[in-house]
């Protein structure tokens, strides 16, 4: 931290707060122990407010605004639990089921999986949009790991840890809109990937059992995901 | 650390080469050259294959998934070679009130193509277009490059019957 | 003379019969649940005819087939609460594994390529299939979703006894997708 | 060149153009274009050639002429005492063939069979401050924007105004962008100005116009490029900026070609480039080419595309004024307000300002189509009535036929129904009336149009459009066009309906950027005017326009 960074205070549901002026409001929050849900976002890569789940209500500003991606102002009055941002925030999570082909039951991530944690932690009971049931082809071909785009909420968490931390920038998201998804160089199988360091750090950042380690049975895969703000600060020079 | 500016080789001797190393030459091989460069390609050779993306990924240093996240981002590009013919409906909203969906509706029926595809023959490519601008001759659309005017669906497959086969 | 029973009714469309195995996984506290509750119509017991004024419905299964399709629409009708048991109730789960593929390449899956002897797709008594495999409230209106692939014998006994005391269960502690 | 040398070069120019007795202007804009109008105009240039009056009569392209339904337009103009002889003369509908009988009426009496009349609405209750130049020029050649007064004003600004003088300038005109939100231009230039940005700002003219049905910043650029040109100079001069960049359509080859050709001439003549009429003001302008997104229209995801990336926004702030190309502050501005700057420095923002309404000041230039008879480009003062733009410039409705809507604002914007026809054009009041500006396409549609199935229309728009990037708008657009398909197949229940619009507000309320956050806007405005059309599809399985398919759905939710 530089010298000349201040100190902001803010409040976060109803909680006076103080901060760094350089946080964003989800930093502040979790420092604080104020829960704000968030599938794309994680500590060490870069926000790209993308899932839309840690929208906040802020005092003032008439638009739901990113907590991952909205830095600190002093005085800011922020809401995070509403229930109108509530209910915003389950028809997402409807979304994102609807999209893919998740079948909790037999998943490898069934009980790991953050999008299934946050379907009960806020309340998604049922879907009421119709499922989209588009065919998607699972990619085997890697020696030690599956891509099952089904599974895929194209957070782009593996977009970003392969190109901020481990630098081979295998991944990226081709096409657009509904028809995204996420490729391994041109689109061609994984496992003839000349740029993946078969590193692993994309299974271990995926949120869901889009990627996940060969050999795991339903259930068994559980994520891992340490290693991120080490090699953050590793890779900002700071340790 | 030091960046080595090892020069990379276009694919081949083909001299349409030289225009798309000209493009990333004006622009300094930054890989923002990317979109311009990808323009000049497909401009030059009609679509952009493997080959190209691959070069082109080389020569800018943009890594292989982002150029063809790039290139499949903007509809403009094409990743598979055109028809002999082509026909591009306009979809703009002022053709579309008249009937656009329509002139569509028929050419897939006739031809058994969707749009943005090719006939299994390679005659037809069918495009569509957001808004061609010519919302005075609506509905319009353009067929080998030439604007026709106020069509009516049986219309448009005459013209392009005497395009494929005249 | 006591107060009459609540006439409870379970049935099956396309699932496992899991969610049946953790009802009957509650064991001795159906015995419990007996002086309260009367089980109208199962597909553990032998009746025909779904019954008129049912108070509770519990649905297991996705709506798949078109005669699941013909029933639901028929316990619908003569069901209080509706409440779908499961998650091939709520999300058409694995049935909906098929889906992407279509009617007609799963059918050849199943009966032809898969099978050695004689293989053809049957055209009787297999009922047809629908062209998606759907969640219960995709086709009526549902009351209550109990998640779980199969829901717990707990949290079933727990639904079954929050309905009695004419309450609406909260289920977000209990059970998820997959549980 | 300096200012001395500027006047020598229009005088000259006019000059030359004196030379001529009669000037035949053909237009080349792309809508008569694409009728051929390259052809009469060699056909124009033989029959000259061939009668031998090279010497006093001289063929020349123009900029569009307004009247794109009557196309390919021709005008005639004639100098001279000649009183018996109209000064000009507008041709409408004309073909190849009609080249001698035009050159011919040069002598004598106009054509009356091609004669467009100008006395009528279409082009008497216009007033054309985008358009001044626009079918008077040839827009290939800068010495005619000169001998116009062209760069005259960026040399004034550059040599008797400070920057801070020309933001007032426009601060006090009320100029508002042209873009679709209409966010004060004055403050968007004072924001850059501020910003700290070291010696490197970029000012960016956003000519990706993508509205479907909207074509008046294509007319702009084709028309009159160094318009434009001119004012990304003053506005770089204003906030401190020396590198431009203009993000054009590739599916405009021919504005992309023009602005070559100007970029070209004006840096050959001195006026871009480094140290611009000897001051130490430099500028330089570059080219970026769009490749069919929508979105790109959107600032930050412009700023992507730019970058040579995929062409998705980002969380904004920071706002591209502080944080835009290459992490610079960047001025960005469409085309159609760029091309207000030159007459507000040259006749003051207080005259721009006794323009139009209270709060939008000025005109706007809209793109009039759809079954309408005079289609074309109008430039109208802002408050200017929907009646008198649909029934006296418009002409009325075609074919004896009722109005139903007009559409504003493209994919975000709504439809107007006649009861509200009485109400003026301008920012605040479309927004009241559940639509939106825009960047000025205006689609009148009679009651042959279904607005249930135009809802779909736009959906399936945004829908391919949307880049994928945030859930809402990714997956809501999606399910919004598979809900609106069902109503209009008549399979729908009331309560898709209700599922409908509880996906609408999600979608306007959480999604990253203007394109998701809109693109419920169609349904939200044909459902609040049209909403009987919505229940005749859900309830009776009718479609009264007669434009949709009804499937007879056998499944109902039974709720």
């Amino acid at each position: 931290m530089s010298p000349t960074v201040r100190v902001k205070t803010l409040t976060i549901d109803g909680q006076a707060v103080g901060a760094r002026e350089d946080q964003t409001i989800m930093q502040v929050a979790r420092e604080n122990n104020i829960f704000v849900p968030a599938l794309c976002a994680i500590e060490g890569l870069t926000p790209v407010g993308a899932c839309r789940l840690c929208i906040v209500e802020v005092k003032g500003v008439n638009k739901l605004l990113p907590a991952c991606a909205t830095r600190i102002e002093e005085g800011m009055e922020v809401t995070t639990n509403s229930e109108r941002v509530a209910n915003y925030r389950r028809t997402i999570l409807e979304m994102l089921f609807s999209e893919g082909n998740h079948i909790c039951s037999v998943c490898v991530s069934n009980g790991h999986c953050e999008l299934q944690t946050l379907a009960k932690k806020l309340g998604m009971t049922h879907v009421r949009v119709p499922y989209r049931s588009t065919m998607r082809r699972v990619d085997a071909s890697h020696e030690r790991f599956i891509a099952d785009p089904n599974r895929c909420i194209l957070c782009t968490r593996c977009v970003r840890v392969c190109d901020e931390i481990e630098g081979a920038h295998t991944w990226d998201v081709m096409g657009r809109g509904i028809n995204s998804r996420i490729i391994t160089d041109l689109s061609q199988p994984w496992g003839d990937s000349d740029s993946c360091t078969s590193c692993g750090k994309c299974v271990n950042v995926c949120p869901t059992g889009a990627l996940f380690e060969k050999g795991k049975a339903v259930s068994e895969m559980s994520k891992r995901q340490e290693f991120l703000p080490y090699l953050t600060l590793m890779r900002e020079g700071k340790k | 650390m030091w960046t080595t500016s090892v020069k990379v080789s276009p694919p081949s001797e083909d001299k349409r080469w030289k225009l798309v190393e000209a493009t990333m030459r004006r622009l300094g091989h930054e890989p923002s050259a990317l979109i311009e460069t990808l323009h000049t390609t497909q401009e030059s050779f009609g679509y952009l294959d493997d080959v190209s993306l691959r070069y082109v990924s080389a020569a800018l240093r943009v890594p292989l998934s982002k150029v063809y996240g790039v290139a499949t981002f903007y509809h403009f590009f094409n990743l598979k070679p055109q028809g002999n013919h082509n026909c591009v409906v306009c979809m703009g909203t002022a053709c579309y009130i008249k009937g656009a969906a329509n002139i569509l509706g028929e050419i897939e029926k006739t031809y058994q193509v969707k749009a943005g595809g090719t006939t299994e023959d390679n005659e037809l490519s069918v495009l569509t277009a957001r808004c061609l601008g010519s919302c005075g001759l609506a509905p319009a659309a353009v067929i080998d490059g030439e604007v026709a005017g106020k069509l009516s669906p049986e219309q448009t497959v005459e013209r392009l019957e005497k395009v494929i086969h005249p | 003379m006591s107060t009459p029973k609540v006439r409870v009714a379970t049935i099956w469309l396309d699932g496992c019969s899991g969610c049946h195995m953790s009802l009957l996984d509650m064991d001795e506290r159906l015995i419990e649940l007996a002086d309260k509750i009367d089980v109208v119509y199962t597909p553990l017991m032998d009746v025909k005819q779904f019954p008129k004024d049912v108070d509770v419905t519990l649905v297991e299964g996705a709506v798949n087939s078109h005669e699941d399709y013909e029933r639901i629409l028929e316990v619908r009708k003569n069901t209080k609460i509706l409440v779908s048991l499961g998650d091939c109730a709520i999300s058409a789960n694995v049935p909906s594994m098929r889906n992407p593929f279509g009617v007609e390449v799963t059918l050849k899956r199943a009966y032809v390529e898969n099978v050695t002897l004689n293989p053809q797709i049957p055209s009787k008594e297999v009922p047809p299939l629908m062209p998606l495999a759907r969640p219960v409230h995709a086709v009526v209106k549902v009351d209550l979703f109990v998640q779980g692939c199969p829901p717990s014998a707990d949290t079933i006994h727990f639904v079954i006894a929050e309905l009695l005391e004419g309450r609406t269960p909260d289920l977000s502690e209990r059970t998820r997708f997959g549980a | 060149m300096i200012a001395e040398e500027l006047s020598k070069t229009a005088a000259a120019e006019r000059e030359a153009q004196a030379q001529f007795e009669h000037r035949i202007n053909v237009c080349v804009a792309a809508s008569c274009l694409s009728s051929n109008s390259d052809k009469i105009k060699s056909a124009l240039e033989t029959e000259v050639k061939k009668k031998g009056l090279e010497k006093s009569c001289q063929v020349r392209g123009v900029g569009c002429m307004r009247l794109c339904s009557r196309g390919p337009l021709v005008s005639t103009e004639t100098q001279g005492e000649d009183e018996t002889q109209p000064a000009s003369v507008l041709y409408q509908n004309v073909t190849p063939e009609d080249a001698p009988a035009l050159v011919e009426s040069l002598k004598g009496e106009p054509v009356k069979a091609l004669e467009c009349p100008t006395d009528t609405p279409f082009f008497k209750s216009q007033v054309t401050i985008v358009l001044e130049n626009s079918g008077k020029i040839d827009p290939e050649r800068i010495e005619e924007y000169i001998a116009v007064e062209g760069y005259a004003t960026l040399l004034k600004a550059l040599t008797t105004m400070t920057p801070a003088e020309v933001i007032a300038e426009i601060s006090r005109s009320g100029l508002r962008g042209r873009g679709g939100a209409g966010y004060s231009t004055g403050l968007k230039w004072t924001t850059v100005a501020k910003a700290n940005g070291g010696s490197r700002k970029y000012v960016i003219c956003n000519a990706d116009e993508g509205d479907p049905g909207a074509f008046m910043d294509r007319s702009v650029l084709e028309s009159d490029p160094h318009r434009i040109l001119e004012g990304m100079a003053l506005a770089a001069y204003a906030v401190g900026a020396s590198h431009g960049y203009i993000y054009v359509r590739a599916e405009y080859p021919l504005a992309i070609k023009r602005l070559r050709a100007a970029i070209r001439q004006a840096e050959r003549n001195g006026l871009l480039g480094t140290n611009i009429s000897g001051t130490t003001f430099s500028f330089t302008v570059e080219l970026r080419l769009g490749a069919g997104a929508f979105v790109c229209g959107e600032e930050t995801a412009l700023i992507a595309s730019i970058e040579g990336k995929r062409g998705q926004p980002r969380p904004r702030p920071p706002y591209p004024a502080e944080s835009g190309v290459w992490g610079c502050p960047t001025l960005i501005n469409n085309v159609e307000t760029f091309a207000n700057i030159v007459p507000i420095i040259r006749e003051g923002g207080d005259w721009f300002a006794g323009i139009g309404t209270a709060k939008s000041k000025g005109t706007k230039v809209f793109a009039l189509t759809g079954q309408i008879h005079n289609t074309g480009l109008i430039e109208v003062p802002m408050g200017t009535p929907l009646r008198e733009i649909v029934y006296e410039i418009g002409g009325g409705i075609p074919g004896g036929k009722a109005f139903k809507a007009v559409q504003t604002g493209g994919p975000s914007g709504g439809c107007i129904p006649a009861q509200h026809l009485d109400s003026p054009v301008d920012y605040e009041s479309l927004i009241q009336l559940g639509s939106f500006m825009g960047s000025g396409g205006m689609i009148i549609m009679d009651e042959t149009s279904c607005m249930v199935d135009v809802a779909t229309y736009f959906m399936e728009f945004c829908m391919s459009e949307s880049c994928g990037k945030c859930v809402p708008c990714r997956v809501g657009t999606a399910h919004m066009y598979d809900l609106l398909q069902k109503i209009t197949r008549g399979e729908a229940t009331m309560a898709d309906l209700d599922l409908l619009l509880e996906v609408c507000d999600v979608v306007k309320n959480t999604s990253l950027c203007g394109l998701g956050m809109g693109a419920p806007q169609p349904i939200f405005s044909t459902l609040r005017y049209f909403r009987d059309e919505y229940l005749a599809h859900i309830e009776a399985k009718q479609c009264p326009a007669g434009v949709c398919k009804i499937h007879e759905g056998n499944e109902e939710v039974i709720a």
